[in-house]
């Protein structure tokens, strides 16, 4: 665990470059995800069971005010991933592509961001 | 703590002669390789143009033209045996390097590429010829790399940052062993060996304007004349025509090779005036002194100390490829694009002509009649067999390691098996431990930047590429006046680990001994013979003067002798590019 | 030879373990690229079109109904199957990284793999038996 | 110009943590970085360690943070670090005195991807042949001097030190593409390792540290191809 504070601290500490914010937030988005998806299948399973007990987990999990408000990192931490995944996937079958990697990490916050904000104004919508 | 370490052959020094000593001495005897610094550190990595060889890949050629070019290019001071067994020997040393993996450029046909140098020509003379092989502008860095993973495949033992402090001759003068301090712990070891090969490069840290690194101090050679060896042809030393301005970094000669011009203030190729033939790939004496004459009549850039070398007109393909390193140290040192300006030079310290005397086996010599010390040897930029003379071509040191680094191995491998261990002296840690402790205890008046400063500076104003008697005595009074404070000098840093402020001080002594031993040397020579250029005596004068110097130090007494050169084939004649 | 400290001896020098540390960073660019397509289709589809807060009990169930359900319920499944076993491994990488001591790091893996295995089992059974169905089946709900 | 130096001291025989020393030297803009540490080393404390040898970016002596990002200190100049200039040995490697640290560790992972060319069969006469184009192929890796800027500024390795690291992959690299070798499997099963090139995340850290600007997440990724082709 020494070695999670420590290079924590490093990455903070170091002015790396654009690769190692993507890769943080890579790392970051990912076991948020991991965890979403783990909670998320507990739901369904609740489902499984019944229209009752899914519609407690329906009503605080989902739709509750702190839920909105988790649903939008959510969708942050998919659409990231999901773009970033596609810049490192492209860049390891393509290597060369790799002296772009600054340009494509721009480009991808880009079309996260242009996803993203509709979709967020749409889910915190109810919320007002 | 005292440590005691016995190989057959001990390699001090992991550049380009030590390291290929190393190979071949390893294949012999049990070796061990002792080295102040990393091996990849050495700074054969810095040699960029080229390893010449008459390969004949692009062009015809042969190596008797390079003999004849190395022969005019010491402006007849090089041993024309010594230069004849090189440059024979160069071609085969050249497949070897490639057998072993270096990356050498390619010509169309897959051969190793060759491109031209200052001073290589074809048929004695005629025309400038393709004959430097090179690996982009990396080929040292490939040399070394290269010979260090030959190191590594065959487990060569090495002792990496160790400081070499002594040398050990046994009662009846046969070399038997090395005292070194382990950087890391501030211990002192003793290595007893049957054969020494010195290989620890040159000393360009006596000019205060050089191309050499901060670790070129000339410790061997010092070493080896605290102990009674002579220094050959100290007084030569050559200034290569183009450092960067004020830091001295090299711009490689392949510049010019590649078609690079030198202008001076009107933006005249003033080159074409002092070498109509070879123009700016003259010999690099030459085109050192012609720049220092520009400067002198007012022609230098924006009344400063350096002249123009202008690349701009050969595209930028050929300065970002070929050209590559020296492009990217303009771009960051001098924020200078060479694709699109032209670069400021001025002659630098770069290379070390003479050193410890070796024959062409690299077996040391004890005094000028060549009589030799058992068990030691010497190879590369430390060692001086002479194959440079008065001045050395370019891409012949990079020859020089490999071909006499081998030599100097194998020799030394049958040198072990023949031989039985020499007995220690009585006295083998002693003295260093005795220095050590003085210099760590003394509190004196003195600090080591200042007076390796001072001496730097004394020795580029008088001993460098002009001199004349008045200014070589001023340096060698000064220099002996620096010797004493050297003396008087406090070591701030009383730690034992890794203390580099006392090596500091260490290396400054034996800068100072060797820039004695250098004045004096030029002192004595009353002539101009390429790099070696005295005002006061401005021909070569081959009728009194054709002679290798040996100086020697005993009892703080300098004493000098001649040998004479050994002619073969070329008699000495007017040097013209 | 220079230094020899404590830690340079412990360094790992022999590389070249015979291991599946390949395939599976091959595995996670494909499971990655089928992802960039459902994942992203299912996020925006179920937030976007759907709306979270329609989906409920009786959605759920109607769209696990009928012979589009069958699409579904295999289009989730797939969700399930590689969202959890890319996931799963992604966590394993970072145990990796930072958790050094073996047995520990094991630990963490088997409960990890662990917890794994029953989400996968309970996410199947969801997606077989449908909404409710495991409710009925145990005769609760 | 005067600046403030921030360097990072430790001496292993006094002090029981690093610590931070304050300095001020006066430099002027086209000054390296290794300029400044020597006035500070010559003129005011000389038990200021570090290692440095060429000056010129070209023996990989120097190797260190300097504010905050990998560089050799003779390869920065004055003009470009601000105010203040804050230096400290490089990362998660052992440090044995102030600025520097045990390379031990790092040459030991170098020789781990067997750095040398493997052909026992030797031509005839004369040179081994090679095309331009081969050549070309592994000449960026060839530029590297095993300073050690990359692999200490990878993510990958801060977390876990056993990564092989970017530093012996790139020498992986030139033997793996060099036509004239006829080893490339023995390195790639080298390769081939939790702690091998599997380990590297495409961070880029490393690209940007390098002095020698060689493309290394390039080669890794080459290397990565390569051992998917091979098919193990
Ligand atoms: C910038 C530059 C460019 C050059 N370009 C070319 C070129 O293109 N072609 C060409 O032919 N030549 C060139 N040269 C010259 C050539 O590179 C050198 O002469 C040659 O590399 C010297 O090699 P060496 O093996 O003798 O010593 P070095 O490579 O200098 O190695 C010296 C070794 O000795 C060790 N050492 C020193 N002192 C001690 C001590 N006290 N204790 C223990 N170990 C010690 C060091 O650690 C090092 O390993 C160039 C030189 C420079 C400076
Ligand atoms: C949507 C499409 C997705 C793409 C394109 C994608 C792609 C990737 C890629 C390329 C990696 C890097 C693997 C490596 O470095 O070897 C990765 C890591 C990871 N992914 Fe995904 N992924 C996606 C979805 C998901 C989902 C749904 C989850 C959660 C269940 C997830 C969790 C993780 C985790 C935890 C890591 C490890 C992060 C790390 O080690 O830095 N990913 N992903
Ligand atoms: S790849 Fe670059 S940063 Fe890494 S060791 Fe080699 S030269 Fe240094
Ligand atoms: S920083 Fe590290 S993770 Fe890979 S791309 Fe470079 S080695
Ligand atoms: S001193 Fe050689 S790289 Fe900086």
């Amino acid at each position: 665990m020494a070695a999670l504070v420590e290079s924590i601290y490093k990455g903070i500490t170091y002015r790396g470059a654009e690769g190692q914010w993507a890769w943080i937030l890579h790392r970051a988005s990912g076991l948020g995800i991991a965890l979403f998806l783990y909670m998320h299948i507990v739901s369904i399973f609740v489902a499984a069971i019944g229209p009752g007990p899914y519609a407690w987990v329906h009503a605080t999990l989902y739709t509750s005010p702190p839920a909105k408000v988790l649903e939008v990192f959510l969708l942050f931490g998919v659409l990231y991933h999901a773009a970033n995944g596609m810049r490192i996937i492209i860049i390891d079958f393509f290597p060369t592509l790799g002296k772009y990697q600054r340009t494509i990490v721009r480009i991808e916050l880009v079309l996260v961001a242009v996803v993203l904000v509709p979709a967020a104004i749409i889910t915190l919508h109810s919320l007002f | 703590m005292i440590h005691t370490h016995k190989f057959e052959t001990v390699v001090v020094g992991a550049g380009g002669a030590g390291l290929m000593a190393a190979l071949y001495a390893g294949q012999g005897s049990d070796t061990a390789v002792l080295t102040k610094l990393y091996p990849t550190r050495s700074h054969t990595g810095t040699a960029q143009g080229g390893i010449g060889a008459a390969l004949g890949n692009l062009e015809e050629d042969r190596a008797e033209w390079h003999t004849f070019d190395t022969i005019k290019g010491s402006d007849y001071l090089a041993d024309q045996d010594a230069v004849d067994i090189m440059c024979q020997e160069a071609i085969d040393v050249i497949y070897e390097l490639e057998h072993m993996g270096l990356p050498f450029d390619r010509t169309p046909d897959g051969k190793i590429a060759q491109r031209p140098f200052g001073g290589h020509t074809s048929n004695f003379g005629e025309k400038p010829v393709r004959r430097a092989c090179h690996a982009a502008d990396r080929t040292g860095h490939m040399i070394l790399q290269t010979l260090y993973q030959q190191c590594i495949a065959r487990a060569v033992r090495f002792f990496d940052e160790f400081h070499l402090l002594d040398l050990l001759l046994s009662a009846d003068g046969q070399a038997c062993g090395v005292v070194a301090y382990e950087i890391d712990s501030g211990d002192l070891h003793v290595f007893h060996a049957k054969a020494l090969i010195f290989a620890t490069g040159g000393f360009g840290r006596l000019w205060e304007i050089t191309s050499n690194a901060h670790s070129l101090t000339g410790d061997g050679p010092a070493i080896a004349l605290h102990k009674g060896i002579p220094l050959e042809d100290m007084e030569f030393f050559q200034f290569h025509p183009t450092g960067i301005y004020k830091m001295g970094i090299l711009i490689t000669e392949g510049v010019r090779g590649e078609g690079g011009i030198l202008r001076n203030r009107d933006g005249e190729r003033f080159m074409e005036r002092y070498a109509p033939n070879l123009k700016d790939l003259a010999s690099r004496d030459v085109v050192s002194r012609a720049i220092y004459l520009e400067i002198r009549n007012n022609k230098g850039i924006d009344g400063g100390r350096y002249v123009h070398l202008d690349a701009t007109h050969l595209g930028r393909n050929v300065v970002e490829t070929k050209l590559a390193d020296s492009a990217e140290f303009c771009k960051t040192y001098l924020g200078i694009d060479p694709a699109l300006e032209p670069m400021p030079v001025q002659p630098t310290a770069h290379y070390a002509m003479g050193g410890i005397p070796t024959n062409v086996d690299g077996e040391v010599q004890r005094n000028a009649q060549g009589a030799i010390v058992p068990g030691f040897y010497a190879a590369g930029e430390v060692a001086c067999v002479s194959v440079h003379g008065a001045n050395r071509l370019g891409t012949n040191s990079l020859v020089d390691l490999v071909v006499f680094g081998k030599r100097a191995g194998k020799v030394a491998a049958t040198y072990c098996q023949q031989n039985d261990w020499a007995e220690l002296p009585a006295e083998t840690w002693e003295p260093a431990q005795a220095m050590l402790d003085t210099m760590l205890r003394h509190a004196g008046n003195y600090n080591v930047a200042d007076l390796r400063a001072e001496m730097q500076s004394l020795m580029m104003d008088h001993v460098g590429v002009f001199r004349t008697e008045e200014g070589i005595q001023i340096a060698l009074t000064r220099v002996r006046e620096l010797q004493e404070c050297a003396q008087d000098i406090t070591v701030m840093d009383k730690g034992k680990r890794f203390n580099t402020d006392i090596l500091e001080a260490i290396e400054l002594r034996n800068l100072l001994d060797l820039a004695e031993i250098t004045a004096a040397s030029a002192l004595a020579r009353q002539e101009s013979r390429g790099a070696h250029s005295r005002e006061d005596y401005k021909a070569r004068d081959d009728e009194n003067w054709l002679a290798h110097t040996y100086a020697s130090k005993m009892d703080g007494q300098i004493s000098l002798d001649y040998a004479p050169v050994t002619i073969t084939n070329h008699h000495p004649k007017e040097r013209t590019y | 030879m220079t230094v020899t400290t404590g830690r340079a001896a412990r360094v790992k020098t022999r590389y070249g373990a015979p291991n599946h540390e390949g395939r599976i960073w091959l595995f996670m660019r494909l499971s990655g690229l089928v992802m960039f397509v459902t994942v992203v289709f299912h996020l925006l589809y179920m937030h976007m079109v759907v709306r979270v807060e329609n989906i409920t009990f009786e959605n759920i169930d109607a769209r696990w109904s009928g012979p589009a359900g069958l699409f579904w319920r295999l289009f989730d499944a797939s969700l399930l199957f590689i969202g959890m076993a890319h996931g799963m491994n992604g966590v394993r990488f970072s145990i990796n990284d930072y958790v050094h001591n073996r047995f520990l790091n094991l630990m963490l893996t088997g409960i990890v793999y662990g917890i794994g295995g029953l989400l996968i089992l309970a996410g199947s059974l969801a997606i077989i038996f449908g909404v409710g169905g495991l409710g009925r089946l145990i005769g609760m709900g | 110009m005067r600046i403030k130096m921030r360097i990072r001291r430790f001496n292993p025989e006094t002090d029981s943590s690093p610590w931070w020393g304050e300095y001020w030297v006066d430099v002027e803009a086209t000054d390296r970085v290794l300029d400044a540490l020597h006035q500070v080393k010559w003129y005011q404390d000389g038990t200021l360690t570090l290692r440095r040898s060429c000056a010129h970016g070209i023996c990989g002596s120097d190797a260190m943070v300097i504010n905050g990002r990998n560089a050799l200190a003779c390869k920065v100049l004055m003009q470009d670090v601000g105010d203040v200039c804050q230096v400290e040995a490089l990362r998660s490697m052992p440090l044995i005195k102030d600025l520097v640290v045990d390379m031990e560790p790092f040459f030991a992972k170098y020789r781990a991807v067997l750095p040398y060319l493997i052909n026992e069969e030797l031509p005839a006469a004369g040179e081994r042949r090679q095309s331009q184009e081969a050549r070309a192929r592994f000449d960026d890796t060839t530029k590297c001097i095993l300073c050690a800027a990359c692999t200490t500024s990878c993510p990958s390795f801060w977390a876990n030190e056993d990564y092989i690291g970017p530093a012996a992959i790139v020498q992986a690299h030139r033997f793996i593409f060099d036509d004239r070798d006829t080893a490339a499997d023995l390195r790639l099963r080298a390769l081939n390792d939790v702690d091998g090139v599997w380990r590297c995340r495409t961070v880029f850290n490393c690209v940007q540290a390098c002095p020698r600007e060689i493309d290394v997440t390039r080669a890794i990724g080459e290397v990565k191809l390569a051992l998917m082709n091979g098919g193990d």
